[in-house]
C-alpha cells in the first residue's frame, strides 16, 4: 500500500488511482463493489454555473472496444452542488477534485468564486468544453485561450488547478506548456477523442467523444510527448481497463491514472489497477514514485 | 448493488426468438420486479441490461431476444459457464395491496410483468394480465405465472383476438392501478390513463453505467412546473406514467 | 455489380473499394485469395524522391482493436518505382492511385515531374509526412502549407489529385477546405492516428500511427464534418474490416473506401465489403450514388 | 498463398511449455520447409505467425509456445473447430543434394527444423541435427525423424551434454551446408560459419500481413556494398547467413 503512494504536486495521494470526471457521476451513487478506500481522489463530473439539461438522446453508443458518449454536460449547477451534493461525498473520498466548466471566461470565475471557498483537494478545468466566444473552439484547443483562462482563474485562487486537455490539438505540447506557464499545477491528459458513430438500427448518428480502451494509444501518446515538456505532474486517462493499462501510463510520465468508462465494462477495474501495480513494485522492489517516466526518460525507442 | 459471477443453469429457446437465460444466484440482496442486471459479454465493451423475469433465492432467470452482437454471443453460453453480472439495478414496481390490478404489456417486454405478477398475487386477488404478442409460438407460455386472468392477443389472431392489446384492453375498465412494459407505442397510449388512476410504466433506454454514474440513459421527466432528464438506469426504470414526456 | 459504380470526379470506379496506401504494397505482390475485378482502385504505398529505408524496428505492433505503424516510408523512389514497378502493375488494377510525399515543396515538385508523364488515374499527396521546413509538421497540419503545396503541384500536372489528410488537426474542416480551394480533386480522409503503445515484454515504446477498428469512430466523424463543408469527392478511410463499416463511411459522405489494415486481420475482407454492399443495395433497390451522404444530408442527430 | 479454413485434428501439449496444433491441410499448395502459416485468432487484431513443423497431404502440424494472449487463446482450441488461416507464406530453406549436412536450433525454433530434416533425409545420408534445450522434458522428442544423427544439449545437462548446443556444434567439422533456426544468439553465432559454407537461417520479427505489404516485418540485409531492410515474410523468413546484419 505504502509503495502506491504518489504526488500531484503538494497532493498526496494514498494510491494513484482517480476515478475520472463524468463516469463516477457526483460521487453520491454507492458502489457497493467498489472499495473506496483504494481510490486515491475522486474527479467530480463537471460543474458548471447554471444547471445544465444536457443533450437530448441517444447520448451513447458502442463502438469497437470503446463508447461515444454526448452526455452534454447535464449538471444541476454550481449552487446546488455546494450545497447538497458536496456534504454528502465529503467523507467517501480522501481526496476531491472538483471538475468545472464554463462557455467564458466570465463564467468560469463565476464559478471559482463560489467553489474556492469549500475545502476540496483540487479544481479540475475541464478545457474540453467550447469556448462559445471563440467559434466555438474548444479553450484547449487553442494555447492562447488556455494560457488565458488558466492565468485568470490562478489569480483567483490557491486551490491546485488541473487543467484537463483534449487530444483534438494539432499540437498538444504547445498547449500543456501553456497550461503549465499559465499556473496550471497539474495535467490531465486525456479527455475523449472526437469521434462519430453510427447506430444501423436506428438509422442514428452518435456524435460525440470517444473513450475506452481504443484510445488508449492516443492517451499513451499525449503522455509521453506532454511529459517530456513540463515539468508540473500528469494524470494519465484514457481507455484504462486493467493493470497493465495504468502501468503503461505511469511508465511514460503520469504520476497518477484515471478510471473512466473501464469501469461500466469492467466492475473489477479499481481492484485490479490496484493489485497489479502493488504485484509489480513489489516484484521489483520498487516504490510507485520509481517508476512514474521511467520508459520515457530511457527514451527506449529502438 | 452488487458484482457477482453466476453460473448458468440453462440458456434454452423458449420460442424461435426469445431465449429464457437461468442462472445461480449468487446475490446478496434481493431482487423487486422491475429490477435488472446488467450483464458482461465478451467483446462487447459494454454492459447489456435485461430485466429479471423470474427469481428465487437459487436462481434467477431473464427472457431475451436476439437483436444484435450481445445477445448473439449470450444465446451460446450452455450450462456451466459463468458470467458476470452487476444487480440487483434500477428502482422496482410499487407493490399496490387489494386493488383490481391491470398489468399490460407486449413482446419482449413482458419479462419484468412475469416477476411483478408472482409478486402482485401475493396481495392482490384481482389481477388481471393483457398480453399482446406477435403470434401464438411467441408467447411465453411456459413461464407465466398461475392465478392470474390473462386476456391475450396476437397480431396474426393465432391466439387470443387478433390485434392490438391495447385496443382491448381499452374495452375493460374499474381498474385500480395500472402497471406496463414493452414497445414505446404501446407505453405511450397506456399512460393516457394516468389521469385516472396510478400507472407505472417500465422504460428501457441504451445505457453505459447502468448505475447512475454517466447520465447516458435519461428520459424527460416532468418537475414540478419543469421536466429534466432523469436516468432510467437509476431513477427508473419504472416511472410513474404521468411523469414521462414522450418523444 | 453495376449498383456499385462510383466516381470520384472524374475517374470511373466500378467498385467503391480502393486498396489504401502502405497496406497493399506496391501491388506488385500477388495475393492469390483476392478477387482483384473487386477492387475499383489502388493506392501504391508512398513514393519519395529518392529511395528511403525506412525506420529501424520496432515498426508494428498490436494494439486493443488496432495496430500501430512506424515503417517510416520505406520505398525504392520514384525513379525506380516508374521503370520497375508500374509497368508490372498496370494490367492488375483497373485504376492505380500513385501516393507521394516530399520532405519539403521542391521534393514534391521534383516528384511530379517523374509521375505525370506516367498514365495513371490520380496522383494521392500523402500530407501526412513531416514537412521539414515547418518544425517537422505535417503539410496537412497547417491550412496554409496544405494550400500552398497543392496549389504548386496543380499547377504542374493535369492528373487529378487526391489530398490525403490526417486526423491530428484541431480542426480538420479548416484544413479540407485549404485543400479544395487549392485545387484538390478528391479527399482523402484519414491517414493514421498518432499514437503509442509499450510493449512490455521487450519494455519497448512504440511511437507511430493508429490503424485498424479502433480508430474508425474518428475517421467517420472526420468524414462526416468535411463532407459538410467541400463539393469534392471524399475517400473514406480508416478501420473499414467488413461491410458495415464501409456503408457507414458511404452513409456519411464518402464516395469510395478505403481498406487498410483490416486486410491483415480478415483476408475475405473484400468481397465482404463488396457483397454487403451490394446486397444492401439491392435489398432497397438502390444504386451507390443514392446514398453517399444520406446520413449527414438528412442530418440524423438525434 | 491461400486463405482457407481448417479444422482442428488436435491440440495438446507437447510439454509443460509446449503444444503441438495439428489441423487439416485444405491447402492447394504445398508447403515446403521454412514456410509459415499466420492464424487467426479471436481477440487479436493482428494474425499471429508459426512455423510449419510436419507436412503431409492430409493434415499441417506446428509447435508452439504459450508466451501471450494469442497463443493463450489458441491454445484453448479444440478438436473439430474451426481456425482462419492464410499459408504457405515465406520462402523456404534450399534442399542441398548429398552433402554432409548440419541442423542446429534450440528451443522452440526447432519447429521448422523437423519439416526441413524430413525432407533433407530424401537426398541426404549424412544429418547431424543439433539440437539444445533447457532440459530433457523441453525436448519434442515425439515428433523427430528418424534416421537422422541428434546431438542434443540442454542447459542443466538432463539429457545429452550439459550446456549450449553452439559450444558443441562447434567441435565438430566438415559439415558443406548449415541450417539453422533458434534464439538470435545462437543464430548469430552460426552466421560466423558463413565465410566457409552456405549457412541458411530462418528469422522472426513482429508481423503485421505477413504477405509483403506492409514492411512491417524487415531486417537488415546486405546489398552489393550497403544494406536494406528486407522483409522476413516475403524475402525470408530463410536467409542466407552471410547477408543478414545483426542488430
Ligand atoms: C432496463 C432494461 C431492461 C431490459 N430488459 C430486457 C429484457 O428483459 N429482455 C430483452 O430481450 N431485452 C431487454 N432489454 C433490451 C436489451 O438490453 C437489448 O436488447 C440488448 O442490449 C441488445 O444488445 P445487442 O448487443 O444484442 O444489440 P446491439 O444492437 O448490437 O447493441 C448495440 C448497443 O446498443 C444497445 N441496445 C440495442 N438495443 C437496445 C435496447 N432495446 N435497449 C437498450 N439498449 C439497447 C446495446 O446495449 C449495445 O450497447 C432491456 C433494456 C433495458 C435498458
Ligand atoms: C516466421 C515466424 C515463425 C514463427 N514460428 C513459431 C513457431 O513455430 N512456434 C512458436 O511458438 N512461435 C513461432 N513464432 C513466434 C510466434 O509468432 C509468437 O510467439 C506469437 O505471435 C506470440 O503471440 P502472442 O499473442 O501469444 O504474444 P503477445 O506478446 O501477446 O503478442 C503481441 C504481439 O506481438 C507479436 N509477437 C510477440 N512475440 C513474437 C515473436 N516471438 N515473434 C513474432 N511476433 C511476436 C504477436 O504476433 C502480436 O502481434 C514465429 C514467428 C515468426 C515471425
Ligand atoms: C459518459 C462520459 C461522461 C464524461 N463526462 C465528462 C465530464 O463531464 N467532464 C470531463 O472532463 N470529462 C468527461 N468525460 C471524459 C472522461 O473523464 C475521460 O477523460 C475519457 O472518458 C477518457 O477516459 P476513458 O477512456 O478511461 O473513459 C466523460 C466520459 C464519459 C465516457
Ligand atoms: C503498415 C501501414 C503502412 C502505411 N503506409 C502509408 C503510406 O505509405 N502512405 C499513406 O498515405 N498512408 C499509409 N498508411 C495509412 C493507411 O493508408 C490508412 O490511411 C490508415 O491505416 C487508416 O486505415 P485503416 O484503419 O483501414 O488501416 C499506412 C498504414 C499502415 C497500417
Ligand atoms: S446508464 Fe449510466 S446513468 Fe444510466
Ligand atoms: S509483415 Fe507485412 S511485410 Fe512482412
Amino acid at each position: 500500500m505504502k509503495s502506491l503512494k504518489t504526488k500531484l504536486g503538494k497532493i498526496e495521494l494514498a494510491t494513484p488511482i482517480i476515478m475520472t470526471s463524468g463516469t463516477f457521476g457526483y460521487g453520491i451513487e454507492k458502489i457497493n463493489f467498489i472499495d473506496y478506500e483504494k481510490i486515491g481522489a475522486f474527479t467530480t463530473k463537471t460543474i458548471t454555473y447554471n444547471p445544465l439539461r444536457g443533450n437530448p438522446q441517444p447520448r451513447i453508443y458502442e463502438t469497437e472496444y470503446g463508447m461515444i458518449n454526448r452526455i452534454g454536460l447535464q449538471n444541476p449547477g454550481v449552487f446546488y452542488f455546494v450545497k447538497n451534493v458536496l456534504p454528502k461525498i465529503r467523507k467517501k473520498f480522501k481526496n476531491i477534485f472538483v471538475s468545472i466548466a464554463g462557455r467564458n471566461e466570465k463564467e468560469f470565475i463565476e464559478i471559482i468564486k463560489i467553489i474556492k471557498k469549500e475545502k476540496i483537494s483540487a479544481i479540475e478545468l475541464n478545457l474540453s468544453c467550447p469556448n462559445i466566444e471563440k467559434k466555438q473552439r474548444m479553450f484547449s484547443q487553442d494555447s492562447e485561450t488556455t494560457y488565458k483562462i488558466i492565468s485568470i482563474i490562478k489569480n483567483e485562487t490557491d486551490i491546485p488547478l488541473i487543467a484537463k486537455l483534449s487530444p483534438n490539438v494539432t499540437d498538444i505540447k504547445e498547449i500543456a506548456i501553456s497550461a503549465e506557464k499559465a499556473g496550471a499545477d497539474i495535467i490531465s491528459l486525456i479527455n475523449t477523442v472526437k469521434g462519430l458513430s453510427i447506430d444501423l438500427k436506428r438509422m442514428k448518428i452518435i456524435d460525440g467523444g470517444l473513450s475506452g480502451p481504443c484510445i488508449k494509444p492516443v492517451g499513451l501518446k499525449c503522455v509521453y510527448d506532454v511529459y517530456k515538456v513540463v515539468k508540473i505532474p500528469i494524470i494519465g486517462i484514457g481507455g484504462i481497463i486493467e493493470g497493465k493499462d495504468a502501468l503503461e501510463y505511469i511508465l511514460v510520465g503520469a504520476s497518477a491514472i484515471g478510471i473512466g468508462s473501464g469501469l461500466f465494462s469492467n466492475a473489477n477495474i479499481i481492484n485490479e489497477v490496484y493489485n497489479f501495480l502493488e504485484n509489480y513494485l513489489k516484484k521489483n522492489n520498487l516504490m510507485l514514485e520509481n517508476i512514474i517516466g521511467y520508459l520515457n526518460e530511457k527514451d527506449w525507442l529502438i | 448493488m452488487e458484482n457477482v459471477i453466476c453460473e448458468v443453469i440453462k440458456n434454452e429457446n423458449l420460442n424461435k426468438d426469445h431465449l429464457l437465460l437461468e442462472f445461480e444466484n449468487n446475490f446478496k440482496e434481493d431482487f423487486y420486479p422491475g429490477n435488472f442486471v446488467h450483464i458482461k459479454i465478451e467483446k462487447c465493451f459494454l454492459r447489456r441490461p435485461f430485466s429479471v423475469a423470474r427469481f428465487n433465492k437459487k436462481s434467477i432467470q431473464i427472457i431475451y431476444k436476439v437483436v444484435g452482437k450481445g445477445t448473439e454471443i449470450l444465446s451460446q453460453k450452455t450450462k456451466g459457464e459463468s458470467i458476470d453480472i452487476i444487480g440487483p439495478l434500477g428502482n422496482s414496481f410499487p407493490i399496490y395491496k387489494n386493488k383490481k390490478i391491470c398489468i399490460i404489456g407486449g413482446g419482449t417486454g413482458i419479462a419484468p410483468l412475469i416477476f411483478l405478477s408472482e409478486e402482485l398475487k401475493k396481495f392482490n386477488k384481482e389481477i388481471f394480465f393483457f398480453y399482446g404478442s406477435r403470434n401464438r409460438n411467441s408467447i411465453f407460455f411456459s413461464v407465466l405465472p398461475d392465478g392470474i386472468d390473462y386476456i391475450f392477443s396476437t397480431d396474426d389472431g393465432s391466439f387470443g383476438t387478433k390485434g392490438n392489446i391495447f385496443d382491448i384492453f381499452k374495452k375493460f375498465n374499474g381498474f385500480e392501478v395500472i402497471y406496463g412494459s414493452g414497445p414505446e407505442e404501446l407505453l405511450k397510449k397506456i399512460s393516457k390513463f394516468s389521469k385516472k388512476v396510478p400507472v407505472y410504466l417500465s422504460l428501457e433506454n441504451y445505457m453505459a453505467c447502468g448505475m447512475g454514474l454517466c447520465y447516458g440513459c435519461v428520459v424527460k421527466i416532468r418537475e414540478k412546473d419543469n421536466w429534466e432528464y432523469k436516468r432510467v438506469c437509476k431513477d427508473g426504470p419504472v416511472f410513474r406514467a404521468d411523469k414521462i414526456i414522450w418523444r
